[in-house]
């Protein structure tokens, strides 16, 4: 009762692996896809292979984490084949892909193999990448086209939160013929040791994700139904089924988790089970539920 | 002085907490234990990410309820090695699963500091009643690490590369196949943990493994072995599971390439 | 070994009430001032009195709260005899004010006494005010200019974490004249009702205070205490001393405190014994944490 | 089907929680009770935030552990009158502090749906083998409210507008000055109650208040009276308190300007 088409893919249930979660090795992504996801999405991958930023990388913080990883990846050349082991797990892999022009993501995306692509204009910690490039419509614009021009699977734009109008990013997508968009990236954000004085991250700030940032993610989800045509998938503080029932009600035709699979990788599975209940207990199909917060 | 706080601070946050260094103990010429002024409270073979501020936070295995054991190899822990008393880093953990202990006669087997999260096994083991041998190997008799905390806790058997103590040549040399062991706990290389894999019964083997640990608590995925996150699944995992994955063949660098054992 | 002098106000402490926190009536200033707090920022005042959007307008969320009080306020004409009484509390009253236009703030300024002004352009859900035009940098630039001309004690500007460059708004404050910056207010975010479908604030979203954004608010903070010349005050989730600390860190020269006030009015006392505490225990002074964060 | 929330969850979250009316009991022609599936576990004297989805959200005093008694006066009393068994509505709560019950023999005293909070009062004060005597106001006798739950709890008297029942006036002109109550609580009218506070030893008499509510829980200070707020610090509060307030002179509107009580 949960199976749905999004973008052309066939998908068992709407809940999707986030990307640069258990997202580098073909065997993990496998795990995921094994213990009930719906898809999964790779780490973001890039031309080089990248070490990422110096540890720490990653702080629990007070409802949430804060995380600098530096978009480590073994980059494109190195990647195909943990595609392909994750594709054992029997359903839609996507890419998610980075760059620093329309030619690096263009490169990147000829190469690959995968049933769709993510393209990560939105790591808040990454410079040259990822929202440096997403807070501006025309580059989103032209990347988008560029990959749509190269690849015939379809392609997912993933927004960042950290820019004052997430709408006119979203058209910008859409302008460039995005199959659909992703909603949010991690929101910029940072901590301080108070016995030493020193930021924790390795790269002194990062992005914000986890419970904390449902309800702005919510809200990003909410104003971009309302603006475009195409899909708009949730993502961001998903931890249980409540959750990802707010996020299609907001206008999410389906939802990514990400931060809450650490301390439950069966997460998918009770999520799935945990919608369905629900579903039926109101006598409501998904269909029925998205984007309701919009007809009430 | 914590007045404020919500009911959901504690548990579930955890930033590093400051960690004073309250002795240094020189082990052997490159390996030395810092104690901290608090205990943390793990199971033997879990480890915390320790933060040498300004520099890197790396993984150690906790070698005492309070202590970390490290051996000098490359920035992060030759900064920790200018760090005295009075000076603090920052910890967060205990992190992962530790050994599971099972009853009876227990095999450790030790090479060079993968003595560190085995010597509190061994001594909370036999505190348990249980009784314990140890095989410690080492490059040479300098670099025995903890042969007096395994000596307390039962039998020990020696291997040193260059021969200087016990028998010269591997630690696996050691095993002995004969011996009907309730269970068998190792650390150390993993070309030597692939050894005693191979030698041993894998559903009676556990091994503390080693792979590059950015997040530490199971999220980002850099540690993984095919799809074990040794942060958080493990870093102990039995000789069952290993048999059929790449361990002992591959490893991941920091970018998550292939690179050989 | 608190007290300081910011913008010119002589402070027992660097923690002041955040505007919008029982800030509408003198009484309960007044009462915050006598519970330890170094001073008091009144509710955002306006041109007309105004009712605020209708309820629900705050819900407590994981971690944090979502509110769309829509800046009720007696406004102007009804508020200095509130400011008169908050000011028996012994400790400077700062009057939060907002308009539609630089006239309407001009208009607000010339006609209120109080010990220093904070603009609020910054509120995420009020059509017309706040954050619609807190994110337009020529605007804060006039805002702040104008009340600049019009009164002569300090004119602070509360900025919206909304934008896709803080500093960029920070800096037009500046070059307003602004004494000093605040930041930040909420958070736009949304929270809907899982089993209705309907947002549950009566204004449908809102801004997200609390433990949430604390991360959001120190990255803030950071940034503009590198961009800017004049001093920051910092503002987002601090609920015990070890955040004061830590924002102070980061750069801020005083604090604010809103949210965490509703479940404990003695938080200025507790907050200020321990921040003395810590200090004595590591021999540092207030001036020794202000900026720490840069400079390891 | 709870997994994967964290440890904060629950007690910090107060999102509005979805509650089915059960049953719908009219006390008079313009009050009703709306009876909810599930308790709330209120001490007496608490309110919830009462959500008609679509309209407002508005305090309402819990009449019962699962139950609020609600007078239509306007657009959000009135669409909750639409609603009837099966419906449903979402309540934040129980919110505030409740009365303090003192032992002895205590005296309440009821102004129309003021009749409310005192009911439970009375009930849990007479199970606790005090002493209850309830005096009750109301325009005329159709509108008396919870007139046998005070009577099943202590002794009655009545006062009516129109004398339609009991005295033929105010129901302060019921109190009885001579009588040593022990406490006194109050809920009716500001004008009624600043009148009750006029008459009685202020430091044994407890009101609750009614003030504009936004937020409820202690944070805008939209509810705030002189320094105290109605959602947080009352809505109950003692008569010492109140006699130096701004209490029966003024309130705030929804502006937060002074209107004359
Ligand atoms: C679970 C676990 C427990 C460990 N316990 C101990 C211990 O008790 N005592 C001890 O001396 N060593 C221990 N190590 C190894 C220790 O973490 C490395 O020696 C240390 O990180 C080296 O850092 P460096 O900057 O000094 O050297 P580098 O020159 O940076 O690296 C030297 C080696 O350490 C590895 N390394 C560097 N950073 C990390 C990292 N973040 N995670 C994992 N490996 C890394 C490198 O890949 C390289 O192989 C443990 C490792 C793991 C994964
Ligand atoms: C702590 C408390 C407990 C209450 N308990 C009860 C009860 O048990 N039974 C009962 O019938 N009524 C109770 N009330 C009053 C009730 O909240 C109002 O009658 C109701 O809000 C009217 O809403 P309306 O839209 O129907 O009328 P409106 O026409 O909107 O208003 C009628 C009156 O109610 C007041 N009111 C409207 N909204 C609010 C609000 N958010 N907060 C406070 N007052 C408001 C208005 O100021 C006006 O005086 C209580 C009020 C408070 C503060
Ligand atoms: C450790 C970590 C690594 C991440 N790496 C990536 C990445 O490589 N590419 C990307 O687009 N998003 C990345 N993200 C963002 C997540 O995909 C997701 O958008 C965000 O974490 C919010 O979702 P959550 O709250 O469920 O975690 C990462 C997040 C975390 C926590
Ligand atoms: C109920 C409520 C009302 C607020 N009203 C105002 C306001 O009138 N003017 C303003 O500048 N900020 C207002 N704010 C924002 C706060 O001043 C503060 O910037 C924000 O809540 C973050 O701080 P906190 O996390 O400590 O609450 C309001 C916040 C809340 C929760
Ligand atoms: S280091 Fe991140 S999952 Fe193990
Ligand atoms: S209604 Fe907000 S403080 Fe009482």
């Amino acid at each position: 009762m949960l199976s749905l088409t999004l973008t052309g893919l066939k998908l068992k249930n709407p809940l999707m692996l986030a990307a640069g979660i258990m997202g580098t090795t073909g065997g993990s992504l496998k795990r995921i896809a094994d213990s009930g996801a719906g898809a999964v999405v790779t780490k973001s991958i890039g031309l080089e292979p990248k070490s990422g930023h110096s540890n720490p990388s990653m702080v629990d913080v007070d409802c949430g984490y804060l995380n600098a990883m530096g978009l480590p990846n073994p980059s494109y050349k190195n990647f195909q084949h943990e595609i392909d082991t994750a594709k054992e797990g029997g359903v839609p892999v996507i890419a998610s892909i980075f760059g620093g022009c329309s030619l690096d993501f263009s490169q990147i995306s000829i190469a690959i193999h995968a049933d769709a692509f993510e393209l990560n204009v939105s790591c808040p910690h990454a410079q040259g990448y990822g929202a440096e490039i997403g807070t501006d419509p025309i580059l989103v614009e032209e990347i988008t086209h560029a990959v749509k021009n190269t690849v015939d699977v379809p392609v997912w734009v993933k927004l960042t939160p950290n820019v004052t109008n997430i709408k006119s990013i979203g058209l910008a997508a859409q302008r460039g013929g995005a199959d659909a968009v992703v909603a949010i990236n991690t929101i910029r954000g940072m901590a301080i040791d108070i016995e030493s004085g020193y930021p924790i991250l390795g790269n002194k700030f990062g992005g914000l994700s986890g419970r904390a940032i449902k309800p702005v993610a919510v809200k990003s989800v909410y104003d971009l139904y309302e603006a475009l045509d195409i899909p708009v998938i949730g993502v961001g503080g998903i931890s249980d089924w409540k959750d990802a029932i707010e996020f299609i009600m907001a206008g999410a035709q389906a939802v990514e988790i990400g931060s809450a699979v650490g301390n439950n990788i069966n997460i998918f599975n009770e999520i799935s089970s945990g919608m369905e209940a629900f579903l039926s207990e109101k006598e409501w199909t998904l269909e029925d539920i998205y984007g309701m917060a919009h007809q009430v | 002085m914590d007045a404020g706080r919500h009911i959901w601070d504690g548990a579930s946050s955890m930033k590093p907490i400051n960690a004073e260094i309250i002795e240094v103990v020189e082990e052997t010429p490159t390996i030395r234990t810092f104690f901290f002024e608090r205990s943390f409270d793990p199971e033997p073979g879990q480890f915390v990410m320790a933060w040498i501020r300004g520099v890197d936070e790396i993984p150690m295995a906790l070698s005492y309820d309070n202590a970390i054991t490290v051996q000098k190899v490359g920035p992060a822990t030759s900064s920790l090695f200018e760090l005295g008393s009075g000076d603090s880093i920052g910890i967060r953990g205990p992190l992962g699963k530790g050994f599971d202990r099972k009853p009876g006669h227990i095999l450790l087997v030790a090479g060079g500091v993968g003595a560190a999260p085995l010597a509190p096994l061994a001594e909370k083991a036999s505190s348990e009643g249980m009784k314990v041998t140890t095989l410690i190997g080492a490059k040479t008799k300098k670099e025995l690490v903890f042969r007096q905390r395994f000596e307390k806790a039962g039998n020990v058997l020696i291997a040193t590369d260059d021969g200087s103590e016990g028998k010269y040549g591997y630690v696996t040399q050691l095993i002995d196949n004969n011996k009907d062991y309730s269970q068998i706990y190792c650390c150390g290389p993993e070309i030597m943990m692939k050894k005693v894999l191979d030698k041993v019964p894998p559903s009676k083997a556990q091994f503390s493994l080693h792979r590059y640990i950015k997040c530490g608590i199971g999220i980002c995925g850099a540690c993984c072995l095919d799809g074990l996150r040794v942060c958080k699944d493990g870093p102990v995992f039995s000789g069952d599971v290993l048999k059929k994955s790449e361990f002992g063949i591959y490893r991941r660098n920091e970018c998550g390439e292939r690179v050989k054992v």
